[in-house]
């Protein structure tokens, strides 16, 4: 991603370099060649419309490329590969929380392994922030309320600046952490550490404590809507509309769940609005996702190969 | 004040035909009303400047350590507030557009006297709210006032701050509200629309921008205020709200407040390279209507501030196919800016040197800006010190050298003085050197991941070498700007007696006496001539004393 | 110079007395009064459009609520005050046809009902909100609005949402009346002036003016009221 | 500066079809129709009760200058920028 960016600028600093340096040399060269010589008067010229469209259509064209360009990118950067690793993020003032899928929690510091396509789900606790990591080049707002998505591959084993390019208030310029890019045996190792509980695991085991099992049962005769495999899915609602089933629809569901109903089901659930903590809530949709990565239900899963959308 | 220039007994002027405080405070004339604008947005202009060069001080080392973080982020968030809309919003039109537009149209004044000295008022209670604001520990929201930040998590000012450029607004929309008028009723027989000086068609292209979108950012702030008072949620997401909504209706002006910056000072310079280069302008009708052009579709781009913001990818797209379509007119600008020096009689007076500055640095700044178009490489220098320099070269390098070419063109008409022409050089020279070694690095330091808004960085001492060139130039540029300040100050009273037109230019300001009489016209003027007729004017410019 | 202005247009044409010293007549003051307005009303539309562009967000996500929020208020009262300014608007109208014809005694009358209908509204205006401030529908720590989402018996009605839709209600009301108070003001200063015989077939710029801002305010009603009052009406 | 003044009967007909237009905006509310269409029907009603009122208590109709419709115009239009591009970016948020 960062050698497209970096092809990208390129480019363009080449085309725009050459327009600078071509409006800069006809300004000095009018300027010198045509300065003020006694007995010399100035040559009248209306315009050109010929000239004018010229240089309207060529420019335009070439900004059509530059556009082009910058949106297949960006639609890539968009789009994260469905098998990426993922990591839940809390950003709140001043700093950045991070929980791995399989439990580990880190502050301000990101250990992720060379070659994985790693998504940040992120979210914030009080105002807006940034996750910006210059040398992945890539930057996305953290919103209190809702997620926001990012991904990168990292390709070179070191220690990378991450920072909050969000105006956050007072230590918005000590929201700076790290991302610590590891070979994969070094990962295993600094993951092997900790026996810690996979984050689908903390929270299937919310699932049950909070009583959403009773209803959401994995059969059809729930109160609620069955989890299983909707992950994902296009959901039917009650009003006729559909939504595609994401982290932030379920995030929805769990805190207002009268928002969007699913076909079929009573407005029932209380809310958990106020309820539940951030952490809580990454787990949770954490484990409802688990649930349409593997058939037997099993959670945690990470190398899902057989994962198509 | 300026009334002490002519002595009694001399030809009346608008600045000698009564004095005292009193006749100034409640004049309504144009002239009298722009000379108040010029002294107070030079005020708030040097308030601002003080700001900017604390925070390079402060960023001349990387650890935090000449202020503290919540004074750092008080000092640019009121740098912002300040220079943008108490200097570069106003600045050319309240003072240039006010002094000249009734006189360039041969009008003998706006259309709504009293609506202008109105105006002057309220930007000076505007003024004075945020005088308020920073005497009493100011406001750290950012000139942006981004939600929830500003609503529910800061303690200082905000609302004062939100009023002030409230009222502010309201300044600008009357200003605004006075040229259209005054554009479409009071033009002399003969002035037509093909005849109007370039100058006043920015000005009219900028009283749409103020129009219509000065009154969204109005009610934006009284709803974060009214959020801050009383906790609504309508941009707070804890109650429901979207901040989104608020960055929307915030970009909806302030995208298009760049072009209230920018429009007039690309009138001014039409002006200045037609004058010193002794022709007409290459492509009157197409300059004219890029100005429009600028002015309408510059309101369909505002989300490009927002691509990382959280906004839908579809829509982030649209808006970055748009912001290519007003960088069209903007290059028809310059390429016929420098077409129109071919085959002329150049001269290198003043504010010629700062018109060379403006189409350089303009043309630096909008080719940056389609980088920050451009959504792959936006999201990379988005928020970094990538925009902040880009956004300088647009509205310091842009506007505020078009305001300073323009106030050195049009000083001896102003004032009736001479200024001294060495000096004047000197400090375009050193404005410009002074500029490009503040700002260029900031390109670099951007890309290098630098985000702006950051008082500490002492975890990235990579930054550093370029901060301080920065910090260097930045003081070349204050000396650059004082200069200026001084020499017009000295020549009102030592400086030589301006001739009615000292550049030999075309225009019907160039007509009247300097100072003008305050009426402007003693008759009614008739216009026959094309704008820009130099082929008519016998006189090349005088060369400088 | 090649070319000085030279002196036309008589300027001994008869001088009304309220034509200002840099108009050449009379026709273009009034011309730029009138295109004056209109640009400031132009203002007013982005200025209330920022409201009604927040309006329309939250309407399309928030349906249920605004609904039940709208099924609170009341439609007959809203329903007079449209009534009240349709009326008044015609009152102004017939204002300034009288200061056209120079009836002297009807742009008076027309006046002055037109204050009277100002202030109906207002007072309606000011049982309605007297009436959610007992209802607890005022946004704030004190707001309470039970009940369930229009057509939805078992959704109930989300707080944090219906205060939305309360807030936004207030604010734009509330500006809203802010006009009309600002639209009486301006008419006892015109009325005062008419009944010193200020106005007739030849000057009648100010009543025409002020007119136009009232219409406007009422044109802003008119939307208001099927916005704010109307939504999901029939579940 | 020969206006053109309006007849008693035509301010009394405008104002008569207002106070109607008022009244079936009311009625019709209350009548469940299908899809978002109460709201078209109440806008529309209410987009013809102001061009009523721009037109003749407004005199837009008897205008001799074009640029007040053009101001009219110019509004209408900018507002529909901003309505149309923001909800560009809030109907499409949850496409996939």
């Amino acid at each position: 991603m960062a050698n497209n960016v970096d092809a990208l600028y390129i480019f363009l600093l080449v085309v725009s370099g050459m327009m600078t340096v071509a409006i800069f040399t006809m300004v000095l060269v009018f300027a010198v060649r045509y300065r003020k010589r006694p007995g010399q008067r100035a040559e009248q010229i209306d315009g050109s419309h010929a000239l004018e469209i010229t240089w309207s259509l060529i420019p335009f064209c070439i900004f059509m490329v530059f556009f082009a360009w910058g949106a297949i990118i960006f639609f890539q950067e968009r789009k994260p590969p469905q098998d990426s690793a993922e990591v839940y993020t809390v950003a709140k003032q001043w700093m950045w929380k991070f929980e791995h899928m399989e439990g580990q929690r880190e502050i301000n510091e990101l250990h992720v392994p060379i070659g994985r396509d790693v998504k940040m789900i992120m979210t914030s606790q009080d105002v807006i922030h940034s996750f910006f990591i210059p040398a992945f080049r890539i930057k996305q707002d953290v919103l209190p309320g809702r997620y926001t998505v990012a991904w990168f591959h990292a390709t070179k084993a070191g220690t990378y600046h991450l920072f909050c390019a969000e105006y956050c208030g007072t230590m918005h310029s000590g929201m700076v952490g790290s991302v610590v890019v590891m070979e994969p045996k070094d990962y295993e190792a600094w993951m092997g550490g900790g026996g810690n509980q996979p984050l689908a695991v903390t929270g299937e085991k919310l699932f049950t404590e909070l009583g959403c099992v009773t209803c959401h049962r994995s059969d059809t005769q729930g109160r609620g809507p069955n989890l299983v495999s909707i992950f994902g899915k296009l959901v039917l609602l009650e009003d006729g509309r559909t939504v595609v089933a994401d982290e932030n629809y379920i995030r929805e569901s769990i805190l207002q769940p009268g928002a969007k109903i699913v076909n079929g089901f009573k407005p029932i659930m209380p809310t958990f609005q106020g309820q539940i903590s951030d952490e809580q809530l990454n787990a949770l949709v954490a484990y409802v996702k688990s649930l349409s990565q593997a058939p037997s239900g099993q959670t945690g899963g990470r190398k899902m190969a057989t994962a198509t959308p | 004040m300026a009334t002490a220039v002519l002595q009694s007994g001399e030809r009346e002027t608008y600045l000698n035909k009564e004095y005292g405080i009193k006749s100034w405070l409640l004049t309504v004339d144009h002239k009298r009303i722009a000379l108040l604008y010029l002294v107070s947005i030079t005020f708030f202009f040097f308030i601002g400047g003080f700001f900017a060069l604390l925070i390079r001080l402060e960023l001349l080392t990387p650890a935090g350590d000449l202020v503290q973080a919540d004074t750092y982020n008080k000092l640019f968030t009121m740098h912002g507030q300040v220079m943008v809309f108490f200097f570069l919003i106003p600045a050319v039109p309240a003072v240039l557009g006010n002094f000249l537009i009734p006189i360039m149209i041969g009008a003998r004044d706006l259309a709504f006297p009293r609506v202008n000295l109105l105006s002057w008022y309220l930007y000076i209670i505007g003024g004075a709210l945020m005088l308020y604001t920073i005497l009493n520990g100011g406001v750290d929201t950012g000139w942006t006032f981004y939600t929830p930040l500003s609503t529910e998590f800061l303690n200082t000012h905000v609302v004062t701050a939100g009023l002030a450029i409230f009222v502010a607004g309201f300044s600008s929309i009357l200003t605004g509200l006075n040229f259209v008028v005054t554009t479409h009723r009071m033009r002399a027989p003969g002035m037509t629309w093909s005849r109007l000086p370039l100058f006043v068609w920015a000005h009219y292209a900028t009283s749409i921008i103020q129009l219509l979108g000065t009154p969204v950012l109005a009610i934006t702030l009284l709803l974060v205020v009214c959020e801050r008072l009383f906790h609504l949620g309508i941009f707070n997401p804890a109650l429901g709200g979207d901040p989104l909504l608020f960055q929307h209706l915030f970009w909806f002006y302030s995208h298009p407040a760049v072009y209230i910056m920018i429009l007039p000072g690309m009138g001014i310079i039409s002006e200045i390279v037609c004058c010193f280069s002794r022709k007409r302008i290459f492509g009157y009708t197409a300059m004219a209507l890029a100005l429009l052009g600028i002015a309408v579709v510059g309101f369909l781009v505002w989300a490009h501030h927002m691509f990382v913001a959280g906004i839908s990818l579809y829509a982030a797209m649209i808006f970055s196919l748009l912001s290519y379509f007003v960088a069209v007119p903007s290059a028809i600008k310059v390429f016929n800016w420098t077409s129109t020096m071919y085959k002329g009689s150049i001269t290198y007076q003043t504010p010629m040197l700062y018109a060379f500055g403006f189409i350089g640095l303009f043309t630096m700044g909008g080719l940056t800006g389609l980088f920050l178009a451009s959504l792959g490489i936006d999201v990379h220098v988005t928020d970094t010190y990538f925009v902040v320099a880009h956004f300088h070269y647009i509205m310091v390098g842009g506007m505020v050298m078009a305001y300073l070419g323009g106030m050195h063109f049009w000083w001896p008409k102003i004032s009736g003085r001479m200024y001294p022409e060495g000096w004047g050089r000197l400090a375009a020279l050193l404005v410009f050197v002074g500029f490009n070694l503040t700002f260029f690095p900031q390109f670099i330091l951007g890309y290098m991941g630098m985000p702006r808004r950051y008082w500490d960085y002492s975890h990235s001492p990579e930054f550093q070498i370029l901060n301080v060139l920065s910090t260097a130039g930045a003081t070349v540029l204050a000396v650059g700007y004082v200069l200026p300040m001084i020499y017009f100050l000295w020549s009102m009273r030592y400086g030589k007696p301006a001739p009615d037109n000292p550049w030999n230019a075309a225009g019907l300001e160039w007509m009247v006496p300097s100072p003008p009489p305050t009426f402007n016209f003693e008759e009614q003027p008739v216009v026959t001539w094309e704008a820009y007729n130099y082929d008519e004017i016998k006189e090349e410019v005088p060369v400088a004393q | 110079m090649h070319n000085s202005p030279i002196a036309t247009a008589d300027q001994e044409a008869h001088q009304n007395p309220a034509l200002l010293h840099h108009f050449a007549t009379e026709e273009q003051q009034k011309d730029a009064a009138s295109l004056g307005m209109w640009v400031f009303l132009a203002t007013e539309i982005m200025f209330f459009g920022g409201m009604f562009c927040a309006y329309l967000v939250y309407r399309y996500w928030y349906f249920g609520d605004f609904g039940a929020g709208s099924q609170s208020l009341s439609v007959v009262l809203g329903g007079t005050n449209t009534a009240v300014l349709i009326c008044s608007s015609l009152t102004v109208a017939l204002a300034v046809r009288a200061a056209q014809l120079g009836q002297q005694k009807v742009i008076i009358i027309c006046l002055i009902l037109t204050m009277l209908l100002g202030l109906v509204f207002l007072g309606i205006k000011g049982v309605e909100y007297h009436d959610k401030f007992v209802e607890h529908h005022v946004p704030g720590p004190g707001f309470h609005f039970p009940g369930h989402v229009p057509g939805h018996p078992d959704i109930p009605i989300n707080q944090r949402h219906a205060q939305i839709f309360f807030s936004l209600y207030f604010i734009m009301t509330g500006l809203h009346a802010l006009h009309m108070i600002i639209g009486v003001g301006l008419f006892a200063f015109i009325t005062y002036n008419a009944m010193r015989r200020r106005y007739g077939p030849d000057y009648y710029t100010p009543v025409e003016v002020a007119g136009l801002y009232w219409h406007f305010v009422d044109i802003i009603w008119i939307y208001l009221f099927p916005l704010l009052y109307l939504i999901d009406r029939s579940k | 500066m020969s206006e053109h003044v309006s007849s008693l009967k035509l301010y009394i007909g405008i104002w008569i079809t207002l106070l109607i237009g008022t009244l079936v905006t009311v009625l019709v509310a209350g009548v469940n129709l299908p899809g978002p269409l109460n709201a078209v029907v109440a806008l529309t009603i209410a987009t013809i009760k102001a061009t009523l009122v721009v037109l003749f208590f407004m005199h837009v109709k008897y205008a001799h200058d074009k640029m007040t419709k053009v101001v009219i115009v110019a509004a209408l239009f900018w507002l529909a920028i901003l309505l149309a591009l923001s909800m560009a970016d809030y109907t499409t948020r949850l496409w996939a």
